[in-house]
């Protein structure tokens, strides 16, 4: 069973201008699916059941079809997402380059597993398919910046800057 | 009209019969000599041949599970239509979902094909090497769950599969 | 005749009739297990020690059966027609000597029930009259296997008895006398002078014919279990049905002791002079009478077990085409060799 | 219209529908999963591919419609299109594909209850390889309950997405969806909201697989067991048309059966389950007459003698009054046999009067697929064979007469007001037909046997005038008798008539006879699809040569 419950029972876009601005944009409504639910993820860290009803309303399809999006999509999240959102690449270049090691280091530096978030709710661990940037293997991301070339002590000299 | 075929004509001797009458005497007397077949049978036991197929049983994993699922294909191969069984859904949380609540075999109707132990994907039921289980009723010859998998208790060292068991 | 003589015949009435009793049942365990043997199996093996019992337990199984008398047949005669079969066996033996005399406190006992000077005669008479039993039991029964039965038995009588009796006649006229006795004593002597070498053609014809008479295999055509279903006494059950078994015995035994005292010589143990040794000569010639009877009683088994049954035509052929030419032949032939003799 | 050749057939098809369709319907087989009549093409089993001339790849034929080509291209000189479906290439895509969707199947069939009816168990066999190449472990996942009634087991499901579309399209309540993507996706449901709503068991109906199962049915029973029958729904006065499943006179489930005249390919799980009503009731198997405060057993000669002695001798010199109780739960030949009993028999002494209807809610979905508001099955029958209906029988029926009442019994479903009951326990002598103790029953003074509604056997007319045939799924058991041959005893008892109808075929034909509308409306005329009713204005029929010293 899918776990979107989280309590939350409504949904509201605080950018109700920029929802019409992306409405507008496509003949079809439908098509305006995948741009709001990043804008419904944007506001609240991640989708909730109730953001999820809103874009249905909004683009006038089922919720159940909305899931089926949201669930096919790595990019989406229905469950709360630790503030620092790690990402690391495990795709072949950066795995050969150590990417294994870094998980393992961020594991048991938070005490999480690939997949949890941390229990004060700092820090989240997933690993992600290519990344794009296997040159500089390896690769992570935290939030929306990418860090390469990585090694454990690269990262934590980068963690303690936040 | 009957023909007569002639196939051999007796010679003077043979019609004298006397020598064949003695030839026939001295047949059986030497035969009264021979070893005798008779088995004692509450005393001595008949060992039957390898692939004697005999009274039914119910398997068991070795966690003392019942493998039957119960799915009847055994009722299906059936020619004599003498199993029948109630399946339910299983009431442990691992393993196969699905059991029988009963399982009787008429024995008075089967007719010991090994159809049921061929027709099995679980190699649940087997038919052993017992042949002796006269009863005096026909209810007594009514054997259920509980007698199958007794009976698989009295002779778990064995196993009659011709195909050895791959589990 | 003095009370003494009249208990002493008294006892040899008991120890004659519980001997043949005994032997009946001997027999009945004898069969079994020699049949058993002929094919490959023990036979009765559990009462008693090697199964010795068996008899016992048969006879007590036929005590508890339940008697039934079906509703169509005719009472009076169908009650009657198995002590009709088995008082004329028991009776036969009475003129049967077997052995030579006892002497005890004096007094000569010969070892015979009734020494009567017409012993063929009566003997032939008996068995005529058991043949009413079975005829008896196959008409009162009231049923078709069992007149079938009873039908087969009186003309198989009549074809086979004729030729024993002729048979008989030959020894006879060689003996001059019918006492049984008198035929013992005249092949005493050396092994030759017994009947079986001087008459051959004789004692076949009697030992066949006497087959037939205590309708045992191939001849017990009044029985045949696969057509007649048991014929005579298919009707029968409980203890009635187990008096025509042990009258079959004890027709069985007479014959053959009849056999052994017609062509064997009877009590008699060749180059022994039974009478220069006294009583133990009596006990040996008991003895071999005994031992030459067992034979008998034994071929008897033997052959039901080899043979098959003749068929109803092929008695008839057997009996009135063979035995009966043969017989008068050797009657004929006997008694001009005798005349040219004397 | 299109002229297309498949395989070797030539085939006019309409334009516009699909390879898929135009095959079916000219007996050729395309094996197929995710394809619905009912439901929208998604094209996702992939099971269907066929090879079509001018086409590079092969084609999915449920999604392939049939147009008209202009002349000059037109192949062969004639055809619209060419379609081949056994050639080597087809075969070997299928069985592609069938290894595909058994790479996480597990194996077993033994302990799935779909097996035996089974489609991938059929093409497997039929089309698929015998072995698989796949090494790996197989993905392995718990049941889930996705409703009360319904059971997933994630390990069969072959993601044709049936059920999905089915919820979204047909009963338009939205509780599935397809969660996450390939090798992890699974049929899903919001955790706030579980598949249940009352066209809930059909999606197991609709999986092609061993999926999606019914609480009620699961590792009951084996389908090779159990006999399948031909009948309609008496739950609401829809009548949808059902396929029922038993085995040694026992139940088992209820499946929908095609008929787009009435309930197209679904029908309620009111229905569904409802059969489980019979078993519990407390069931009536011999004639019962009222004794020292209890029932106790009475041949039928006894019920009937003692029928006789209420109803054709007037006690105490009162005129006295019969009140007939019809019932809308009854196959119209009883409800024709019982008009005539009121009517023609007891005339102008007998008034006839109903049971108030049982109503509910009526539900419509989007679809078109409805659950009518008259909870009983046969009103309209009702009204056609009882015409001199008194609507307001409690008030018609005045005190003091002599009253005798019989009553047909609405069933397990009645539940009689104070009202009610104390008109019944008013009557001096009250005769109840049912199959069960019911309240009404329990104020019987005599109870007549009648078969339940699985047993019963007759014609309904459905709110829509179509006349449809019910069929007996069980046979009757113990003493209990047909209603019209119950009903036809009472006439001939009390009303001195020699009526030897020896099958309900026969009443059948008598109630075509005398009723117009009904006329020709055999059990072989109207099939499993049922006909309409004939729109012919019914008058009083009357009894030909009635006896005259029927009722004193």
């Amino acid at each position: 069973m899918n776990s979107v419950g989280d309590g939350q029972l409504t949904f509201q876009f605080s950018a109700a201008e920029r929802v019409e601005q992306i409405l507008s944009q496509y003949p079809d409504k439908r098509s305006a699916t995948l741009p709001l639910l990043h804008l419904a993820q944007e506001q609240v860290g991640y989708l909730t059941s109730a953001a999820i009803e809103t874009v249905a309303e909004l683009v006038e399809v089922h919720p159940g079809e909305i899931m089926d999006t949201v669930s096919f999509y790595t990019m989406f999240y229905t469950k709360p997402k630790g503030r620092n959102h790690i990402q690391v690449c495990q795709t072949l270049s950066c795995s050969l380059n150590g990417a294994d090691s870094l998980v393992d280091h961020i594991s048991e530096k938070y005490k999480i597993a690939p997949g949890e978030v941390s229990q004060d709710g700092k820090i989240s661990l997933v690993k992600v398919e290519c990344l794009g940037s296997c040159d500089t293997a390896p690769v992570i991301r935290i939030n929306d910046s990418y860090y390469e070339g990585m090694t454990v002590e690269k990262f934590d000299k980068i963690v303690e800057s936040f | 009209m009957a023909t007569v075929v002639k196939s051999y004509e007796p010679t003077f001797r043979d019609k004298l019969y006397i020598p064949a009458l003695f030839q026939g005497l001295m047949l059986t007397f030497k035969h009264m000599f021979k070893k005798k077949v008779t088995i004692q049978y509450p005393d001595e036991k008949h060992v039957p041949p390898e692939g004697y197929r005999g009274l039914h049983r119910l398997n068991k994993y070795p966690d003392g599970r019942i493998r039957c699922v119960a799915c009847e294909m055994c009722a299906a191969a059936c020619p004599a239509h003498c199993i029948h069984i109630v399946p339910e859904p299983s009431p442990w949380e691992e393993g196969k979902e699905r059991y029988p609540v009963r399982f009787d075999i008429d024995l008075l109707r089967c007719i010991f094909c090994g159809f049921c132990e061929m027709a099995c994907p679980e190699k649940a039921i087997e038919l052993t090497e017992i042949y002796d289980f006269a009863d005096y009723s026909r209810e007594g010859l009514w054997i259920d769950k509980a007698g199958l998998l007794e009976i698989y208790e009295l002779t778990k060292t064995q196993n009659y599969y011709t195909v050895p068991n791959d589990e | 005749m003095d009370l003494i003589g009249f208990i002493i015949i008294c006892i040899k009435v008991v120890v004659v009739f519980a001997a043949t009793m005994l032997a009946v049942m001997g027999m009945i365990y004898a069969e079994r297990r020699i049949s058993a043997f002929i094919q490959h199996r023990l036979g009765p093996n559990r009462v008693g020690p090697k199964g010795l019992f068996q008899p016992l337990a048969d006879g007590l199984k036929f005590l508890m059966k339940e008697d039934i008398i079906p509703a169509a047949v005719n009472k009076p005669l169908y009650l009657l027609a198995p002590a009709m079969l088995l008082i004329p066996a028991l009776m036969t033996f009475a003129v049967i000597p077997f052995g030579s005399s006892l002497t005890l406190f004096g007094r000569q006992i010969s070892l015979q029930v009734a020494d009567i000077n017409i012993g063929v005669l009566y003997i032939l008479a008996l068995t005529s009259v058991g043949v009413y039993g079975i005829v008896l039991a196959g008409w009162s029964s009231n049923s078709k296997y069992p007149l079938l039965g009873g039908l087969r038995s009186s003309a198989q009588l009549i074809s086979y008895e004729l030729a024993m009796g002729l048979a008989i006649v030959a020894i006879v006229l060689m003996t001059g006398s019918l006492r049984l006795n008198d035929i013992v004593t005249s092949q005493q002597g050396h092994l030759f002078s017994w009947y079986v070498f001087k008459q051959p053609v004789a004692f076949l014809i009697f030992l066949i014919a006497v087959y037939a008479e205590t309708n045992r295999l191939p001849f017990d055509l009044a029985e045949a279990e696969q057509e007649l279903v048991g014929g005579y006494h298919t009707e029968y059950s409980s203890m009635k049905f187990a008096m025509f078994f042990m009258a079959e015995y004890a027709n069985m035994i007479t014959a053959a002791a009849l056999t052994v005292t017609l062509f064997f010589g009877g009590w008699d143990i060749p180059f022994v002079d039974e009478a220069a040794m006294g009583n133990w000569g009596a006990l040996l010639s008991g003895i071999a009478f005994i031992l030459k009877t067992a034979f008998f009683l034994f071929l008897y088994i033997w052959v039901r077990w080899t043979f098959p049954r003749f068929r109803y035509d092929q008695l008839m052929n057997l009996g009135w085409k063979v035995m009966l030419p043969l017989a008068l032949l050797n009657i004929f032939i006997t008694g001009g060799i005798l005349t040219i003799i004397s | 219209m299109p002229l297309i050749k498949i395989d070797d057939r030539e085939i006019e098809v309409e334009k516009g529908i699909t390879v898929l369709q135009a095959a079916t319907a000219e007996g050729i087989e395309i094996p197929y999963y995710c394809y619905h009549p009912a439901l929208s093409i998604v094209g996702s089993c992939r099971m269907c591919l066929v090879e079509i001339e001018g086409m590079p790849k092969l084609q999915v034929s449920c999604n392939t419609s049939i147009g008209e080509l202009p002349p000059e291209r037109k192949k062969d000189g004639k055809y619209d299109m060419i379609v081949r479906t056994q050639t080597e290439i087809v075969k070997r895509e299928r069985e592609n594909v069938l290894e595909f969707l058994l790479l996480n199947h597990p194996l077993d069939c033994p302990v799935c209850d779909q097996a035996g009816e089974c489609f991938l168990q059929d093409y497997s066999y039929k089309y698929g390889r015998a072995h698989s190449r796949f090494l790996e472990e197989k993905r392995v996942r718990k049941n889930e309950y996705l409703g009360s009634n319904v059971i997933i087991n994630h390990n069969r499901c072959i993601m044709c997405t049936r059920c999905v579309r089915f919820t979204r399209e047909i009963s338009g309540t939205n509780e599935l969806f397809v969660q996450a993507r390939g090798d992890n996706s699974k049929i899903s449901i919001f955790e706030d909201k579980s598949l249940d709503n009352l066209l809930a068991g059909n999606v197991i109906d609709i999986c092609p697989v061993g999926a999606l199962l019914s609480t009620d049915y699961i590792h009951k029973n084996r389908f090779w067991n159990l006999e399948e029958k031909k009948s309609i729904c008496t739950d609401c006065s829809v009548g949808c048309n059902i396929l029922v499943y038993s085995q040694n006179n026992r139940i088992f489930r209820i499946n929908a059966r095609e008929n787009h005249s009435v309930n197209g390919y679904f029908i309620c799980d009111i229905g569904r389950y409802g059969f489980h009503r019979y078993e519990d009731a407390e069931k009536v198997t011999s004639p019962l007459i009222r004794s020292d405060g209890g029932f106790k057993p009475i041949s039928w000669e006894g019920a009937l003698k003692e029928i006789y002695e209420q109803f054709s001798r007037s006690k105490d010199g009162e005129k006295h009054q019969i009140v007939g109780i019809a019932s809308p739960f009854h196959t119209n030949e009883s409800l024709f046999m019982f008009g005539r009993l009121m009517d023609n028999i007891f005339k102008d002494k007998s008034i006839i009067g109903k049971l108030p209807f049982i109503e509910d809610y009526e539900i419509h979905f989007d679809s078109g697929f409805r659950i009518s508001k008259d909870r009983s099955p046969n009103r309209q029958g009702l009204l056609d064979f009882c015409l001199n209906l008194e609507d307001e029988i409690l008030q018609k029926v005045k005190t003091g007469k002599v009253r005798l009442c019989y009553a047909l019994d609405d069933g397990v479903d009645r539940k009689l007001d104070e009202e009610w009951e104390s008109f019944f326990k008013s009557q001096r002598f009250l005769v109840v037909q049912t199959y069960a103790m019911t309240p009404l029953a329990k104020l019987a003074h005599l109870i007549l046997p009648g078969p339940s509604p699985m047993e019963r056997e007759g014609t309904m007319t459905n709110d829509q005038g179509r006349i449809q045939w019910l069929k007996p799924s069980v046979s009757l058991t113990n003493k209990t008798r047909p209603d019209w041959e119950i009903i036809m005893e009472f006439m001939n008892t009390v009303g001195k008539r020699e009526l030897k109808y020896s099958s309900v075929n026969e009443v059948n034909l008598e109630m075509g006879e005398r009723f117009p509308s009904y006329r020709g409306m055999t059990f072989f005329k109207i099939g499993y699809q049922g006909l309409p009713k004939k729109n012919i204005a019914t008058s009083r029929p009357s009894e030909g040569g009635q006896a005259g010293n029927t009722v004193t």
